[in-house]
């Protein structure tokens, strides 16, 4: 395949494969401690304080002494909890997480596996991360956990349908499923962007409020997937303590930890194709090898990640009815107007 | 032994090793998740079938709908707190009766398979479905698209009323 | 409202149980009245038009050596009067008719004279133990109270 | 705990069996100890039985072993986030039993303290609140001003919190000699930051959903309940006791009392709550602003009315408004150096005992709004 | 057990290299990221409330909250400790996974404060339940000496001993740590017939009863 | 080994088969009914594919395994709401007590 420069270099071997899934598993680990730290540094910015201070320079190696905790602590399984589920539910929920960067791209050059269906692909695999959340929480035995999964289930399974539709407009625009496709079709200047109503003519600048509708209805709906704040009620502390992983000490707790960061990069990494341009730089040719189409990939997705834990320590939560309600009543009519409008777009293209 | 043939077995073992785990599983939660497998194996042995497409749409409706629908079901039914969530079997003799009836089905069916004469020829490998699958629905099948949308929209109307309705 | 004049229009309604008014320097103008009737008494003083004390400050228990007394300080927002009804029961039988249903705050407030000193609120829909342990013995507040010295295995005093 | 039944789980109208919940002692947003039974239908809360008394410290029998003096302290950990407005009423009820009066410069700085400490009750208050709502960051916002008033009460008594500083018959010591710039620099401090609460928390959308028409509690079922503070006056009742029984220099000065409107949903909703106090944050300023100009002669001094015995006799119910309501205390005194009795009317004790009237019906997510919007200390309700 | 008796002689770590090295990593990770349960008794709360806020950020130490106590490292018990609370904290810290630490924080959980002599209802020192680390005196402890106890607790962490060679230790050690091993045991025995025989057992691994 | 081939598939599918008629025979509890019910949907599926594979790509095995996954959801949802409906008549879902109708 053309995009993974690494089977072009090692051949169609076992190895090359075996390279091709390393190195999302390095990113994520890499990405997941730069998150947490970035999440404990955002938090201190935002609420004018200083944050970890004390571990390395600036506190920077935080993130590493957490892990180093959690790798010893004692881990738990309460007496009542049913043993083989609670202890399956981490794994699932990771590897929910981790499939979807089977299909991540970092640049041009490389996408571990690039599948004509990718954007599908990434959603479909997030429903493992429900069924994961909901063995979790139920085989806790604390209800507790059990509303937390309850709540995490509904709201992750009923925020699918917008988010998905604006998948389908985004398809409609492309032509395509896959991520290069998806990627390709917006290559140029920034005005390519999908944002921006993909290339064409100028015509398209009529449709970009459907545009902005659908990146909204994205942005919301992936907070709402991610469990992030406004819509972390499966988690709410104030409410009903720790959510769905009340129960879980040590490296699992930690499985689910680098799970939430995890997807916190999937919805953003799916923000950046569907809208942004992908890899793509902003500036036509100008920085566009493939080296720097890694940073703008990565830069454009972890600007998300930003915004999202920005978001955290600035909005309050929502009540579950009231989510539910944003969803289907505000963003799934909002949603189907604008995948007609696309439609329309799509077809004067 | 190529790539292939191994990924066969694998699935092919999640597949019955799971389905077995659904079947035989005295507690419902575990005849749930161990459905979570099932799904998950078909899936894989419709990218093996170059389905791609219906593999996706496989862990989307099955695992990410209709398990869910499955575990709020159980959750709805059952007592939560109570871990040990018993699926009520029946007694010896239909175990055992339905057993055999169970085997012999399957005896016949390979013993069909097998003697069957398909009219088998392959084509070369074909990367995606999907174009296909497009244009078939709107085109030949668009009639039953059509109809298949009524009725899911008419099931949840449906569902919705008759789950409304208790007391 | 005075004092005196809550004092008479009391004496006319109720006459025998209503027993002294205290106007001494130093205590606040406070009616004595007769435990037996005490619901009719304060329905008449929130419900009586003139007296109106629709607002519940404080209950109090107060152990007075031989009796237990319990003190009622009342407010009233319309008038802006207030008045001290007190009770006095003996600490053997110390049985007082609940007012929680004249007003809602005296839920609790009932509850813990009950949980403190031991004041029987005869007709409280709960009168269970509040602020200590349900398996608590004794009532603290009471003046020849003393200390446990083990409570659930662990030690008291210091 | 055999009532523990099943889970049950929201689905529109579906009805499932009712589920105890058991919030607390320790559970994250119950201001402490407080532990709540709660019974749930799917997730609209049906009964909610509060369970007190985790933190009861036995306060009322403390005083009895202790001379009037040395109770002070104590009054001091009744309502821990504002120990000033504590000792007012103590100190004020055995001020009247022994008949001093103290003089109108002493009564100003006691004023400036109990406001100050009644910004910094109400800051707590709103910070919590919003955390309860999932917000963090007003709540540091607010922390980072309340450092501030600390530390000028720090500057006049010693202590970060528990001060004992308002002595029966007078002060602790004077006040030092940049007290009046510090004020101002507090009160310009605390309107910014005000401002600045008001656009990232009270006027937030999704805020506003979550507290508006939640818990209206109405002002004939507030006043039966005994319900007091910022509580009463959300539900439209002018009731400020500095206003209605005015007690030392309250009555010179000029503060509207503040009462909720209904701005954004019903009157006596949580939001409500939370605005009277917003609305009481800047009253505070403007008593303290009056109140300084009353602080002139500085060759006063504030110990000597301090009487050397102090054994009344008599007995009387003192009162004071209290950030969170009506603060009483019943004292008795007989003649001896220690009272007979002490009893303290805490208003977080009468305004808890309204949740479960308040709470049913709603939401469980609501229910933590509503408690947070009464705004509860722990040491208050149990003593 | 074991792990915490050890600090007469912190420096000594044994003769194996490695295993100090490892340990010292350990150590490292265990003290520079203590995350700490949200939980508050009394008026030593509001100043711990304070010591989380912007002024003094607690976070600075790496210190983080969890509402779980599955996932805490260390409580803090600031306050208060009545009788009536005090089996919910037992409960509570055996909730903790290990490692676990405890600050008393104020006189009163260190011994009973004010209210230890007229206290009929307070538990003079939370010691008496729970095994205590690091005292901090005061009432309620000012900010600064608040973090000094975190900064002690910090370096007792340092100073532990994981690795430590049954045969290297003094017999008396052995035989008190075989000696507690029984004692454990049979108290356990002792607990689970107790609630067995007087408790209803459902739901009782609830977090937050 | 026999190369992989449509047997293979079609053996496979017989087996989820009669797992899922063993199930169904078994079991009393209604939810489990539905899941072994999913099982032979499953399996019915495995061979609408397998045989549009070997078939010459014929696509519309897939159409048909489609059609069935759109069925399996409808039916699910339907079911699931019979099932929420039994439960809150007769407190238990057990198939063979809810005979009502006979009586």
């Amino acid at each position: 395949m053309e995009s993974n420069f690494i089977l072009e270099l090692l051949g169609n071997n076992i190895w090359a494969y075996l390279i091709t899934a390393a190195i999302p598993l390095v990113f994520v680990v890499v990405y997941a401690l730069v998150a947490i730290l970035g999440e404990l540094k955002i938090a201190s910015w935002v609420q004018d304080r200083l944050g970890p201070m004390r571990t390395g320079p600036w506190g920077i190696i935080q993130p590493v002494a957490e892990v180093v905790k959690l790798l010893q602590k004692e881990d738990i399984t309460p007496r009542n909890a049913n043993k083989p589920l609670f202890n399956t539910a981490p794994f699932v929920v990771f590897t929910g997480s981790f499939a979807a960067f089977a299909v991540i791209p970092y640049s041009s050059k490389f996408i571990p596996a690039d599948i004509n269906l990718g954007v599908f692909y990434i959603f479909a695999v997030s429903s493992f991360t429900v069924i994961a959340i909901l063995m979790g929480g139920w085989a806790s035995n604390n209800k507790y956990s059990v509303l937390g999964a309850v709540r995490s289930a509904s709201q992750m399974i009923s925020y699918e349908i917008p988010t998905s539709l604006s998948i389908i407009a985004i398809a409609a625009l492309s032509n395509t499923l896959s991520v290069s496709g998806i990627i390709n079709s917006q290559s140029g200047w920034f005005w390519n962007w999908n944002l921006l109503g993909g290339q064409g003519s100028a015509i398209k600048y009529l449709f970009i409020p459907f545009l902005l509708v659908l990146f909204i209805v994205y942005f919301v709906g992936s907070l709402a997937e991610a469990n992030r704040t406004p819509f972390d009620i499966p988690e709410g502390e104030s409410e009903i303590v720790g959510g769905y992983h009340t129960e879980y000490s040590s490296m699992k707790f930690a499985m689910f930890y680098f799970a939430e960061y995890a997807n916190m990069y999937v919805v953003s990494a799916m923000i950046t194709i569907m809208f942004l341009g992908g890899w793509n730089s902003p500036f036509g040719d100008f920085m566009n090898s493939p080296i720097w189409q890694a940073f703008w990939f990565i830069a454009k997705a972890m600007s998300f990640v930003f915004v999202q834990l920005w978001l955290r320590w600035t909005l309050p939560r929502v009540r579950v009815d009231q989510l539910m309600h944003i969803c289907w009543k505000v963003m799934l009519p909002a949603a189907f107007v604008s995948l007609i409008g696309i439609s329309l777009l799509g077809v004067i293209k | 032994m190529n790539i292939i043939e191994i990924v066969f077995y694998v699935f092919a073992l999640i597949i019955i090793v799971s389905a077995m785990g659904v079947v035989f599983s005295h507690k419902l939660m575990y005849s749930a998740f161990s459905l979570l497998f099932t799904f998950f194996g078909v899936a894989g042995i419709y990218v093996l079938l170059n389905a791609d497409f219906l593999a996706v749409v496989q862990i989307m409706i099955y695992v990410g709908g209709i398990l869910v629908l499955i575990i709020f079901g159980i959750m709805l039914t059952t007592k939560v707190t109570d871990v040990e969530s018993i699926s009520g079997s029946t007694g010896k003799l239909i175990y055992l009766s339905s057993a055999i009836v169970s085997a012999i089905l399957f005896l016949v069916l390979v013993y069909m398979f097998n003697t069957s004469n398909w009219n088998v020829y392959t084509t070369p490998y074909r990367e995606t479905t999907l174009d296909m699958l497009g244009n078939a629905l709107l085109t030949k099948y668009v009639l039953t698209f059509f109809m298949a949308a009524i009725l899911l929209l008419v099931a949840f109307i449906g569902a919705a009323f008759i789950a409304k309705k208790g007391k | 409202m005075l004092p005196n004049e809550i004092f008479d229009k009391l004496k006319i309604e109720f006459g025998e149980e209503i027993i002294s008014l205290n106007e001494d320097p130093g205590y606040e103008p406070s009616i004595k009245v007769e435990p037996t009737n005490l619901v009719d008494i304060m329905l008449f003083l929130r419900d009586e038009e003139g007296l109106e004390f629709d607002y519940p400050s404080c209950l109090s228990g107060v152990d007075l050596g031989a009796n237990l007394g319990v003190v009622y300080n009342l407010y009233s927002m319309k008038r802006a009067h207030k008045i001290t009804i007190k009770v006095e029961v003996p600490k053997e039988a110390p049985d007082v008719p609940s007012c929680e249903l004249v007003w809602r705050s005296f839920d609790w407030h009932e509850r813990e004279a009950y949980d403190l000193l031991g004041i029987n609120f005869v007709g409280h829909h709960n009168l269970t133990r509040i602020l200590l342990p349900d398996d608590w013995e004794g009532h603290p507040l009471r003046k020849d109270y003393v200390q446990p010295d083990y409570f659930h295995g662990m030690k008291v005093p210091y | 705990m055999s009532e523990i039944r099943d889970v049950a789980i929201d689905l529109g109208n579906v009805h499932t069996e009712h589920m105890k919940l058991n919030v607390g002692p320790q559970h994250p947003s119950t201001h402490g100890v407080l532990r709540l039974m709660v019974e749930l239908e799917g997730e609209i809360v049906v009964d909610v039985v509060p369970h007190i008394g985790y933190l009861h410290r036995c306060f009322e029998k403390v005083c009895e072993q202790n001379t009037y003096t040395q109770i002070v302290p104590y009054v001091d950990r009744m309502d821990y986030v504002n120990s000033m407005n504590n000792e007012l009423p103590y100190v004020i009820g055995v001020e009247k039993l022994l008949g001093i009066t103290v003089s109108e410069r002493i009564e100003a700085i006691r004023v400036i303290c109990a406001e100050l400490d009644r910004i910094a009750s109400h800051e707590i208050a709103v910070a919590t609140f919003g955390m309860d709502a999932g917000a963090f960051t007003p709540f540091l916002y607010l922390f980072r001003d309340r450092e501030k008033i600390l530390w000028v009460l720090e500057k006049l008594s010693g202590s970060r919190l528990l001060y004992n500083y308002i002595r029966i018959g007078g002060l602790m010591r004077d006040v030092y000699p940049t007290f009046k710039d510090d004020l101002r620099d507090i009160i310009k401090t605390v309107r910014e930051t005000n401002a600045e609460i008001n656009n990232l928390l009270n006027d937030n959308k999704i805020f506003v959903e979550r507290c508006a028409n939640i818990g209206i509690l109405p002002p004939d079922v507030a006043i039966n309940y005994g319900a007091s503070g910022p509580m009463l006056r959300a539900s439209g009742v002018r009731h400020d006791l500095r206003r209605v029984d005015p007690y030392s220099i309250y009555n010179k000065l000029d503060f509207e009392v503040c009462v909720g409107t209904g701005t954004m949903g019903t009157v006596g909703d949580s939001w409500d709550r939370n605005w009277v106090r917003m609305l009481e944050m800047e009253q505070s300023l403007r008593i303290i602003e009056q109140a300084m100009e009353m602080i002139t002669d500085s060759s006063e001094d504030v110990r000597a009315g301090i009487p050397k015995r102090i054994a009344p006799k008599g007995e009387l119910y003192s009162r004071a408004e209290n950030p969170k309501g009506e603060l009483g205390f019943y004292i008795v005194g007989d003649g001896k150096a220690k009272p007979q009795r002490v009893k303290g009317r805490s208003p977080c004790y009468v305004n808890l005992s309204i949740i479960p009237e308040i709470s049913k019906g709603y939401m469980f997510a609501d229910l933590i709004i509503i408690l947070g919007s009464i705004d509860i200390v722990l040491g208050e309700i149990d003593r | 057990m074991g792990l915490l008796d050890r600090l007469d002689n912190p420096y000594d770590v044994g003769d194996n290299i490695f295993l100090g090295t490892v340990e010292d990593v350990l150590n490292w990770g265990r003290s520079k990221s203590d995350w700490y349960m949200t939980f508050g008794l009394a008026c030593c709360a509001i100043e711990f409330m304070a010591v989380n806020a912007a002024h003094f950020d607690f976070m600075r130490f790496g210190c983080i909250p969890r509402p779980s106590p599955r996932q805490t490292d260390f409580i803090i018990i600031s306050g208060t400790v009545t009788l009536k609370m005090a089996e919910r904290i037992k409960r509570l810290y055996e909730q903790m996974a290990e490692p676990k630490y405890v600050i008393s924080m104020g006189s009163c959980s260190n011994s009973g404060g004010p209210y230890w002599e007229n206290g009929y209802h307070v538990l003079k020192g939370v010691d008496r339940i729970i095994p205590v680390d690091v005292y901090i005196p005061g009432c309620p402890p000012r900010p600064e000496a608040f973090m000094d106890g975190m900064v002690q607790l910090q370096s007792k962490i340092n100073h532990q001993a994981i690795f430590r060679k049954r045969k290297e230790m003094r017999p008396e050690d052995i035989a008190a740590i075989d000696q507690r091993q029984i004692e454990l045991k049979k108290l356990r025995a002792e607990y689970e017939a107790y609630r067995i025989e007087h408790l209803d057992l459902t739901g009782v691994d609830n977090v937050a009863k | 080994m026999i190369p992989v081939g449509l047997n293979h598939f079609l053996i496979l599918s017989a087996i989820l088969f009669s797992l899922g008629i063993f199930g169904i025979a078994t079991r009393k509890n209604a939810i489990m009914i539905l899941m072994s019910i999913e099982l032979i949907l499953n399996s019915a599926n495995i061979n609408f594919v397998a045989f549009s594979k070997f078939n010459g790509f014929n696509i519309d095995g897939q159409i048909a395994a489609l059609f069935v996954i759109i069925l399996a959801a409808a039916e699910v949802a339907i079911a699931l709401a019979i099932v929420l409906n039994i439960y809150q008549n007769y407190k238990h879902i057990d198939v063979d007590e809810i005979d009502n109708l006979k009586e």
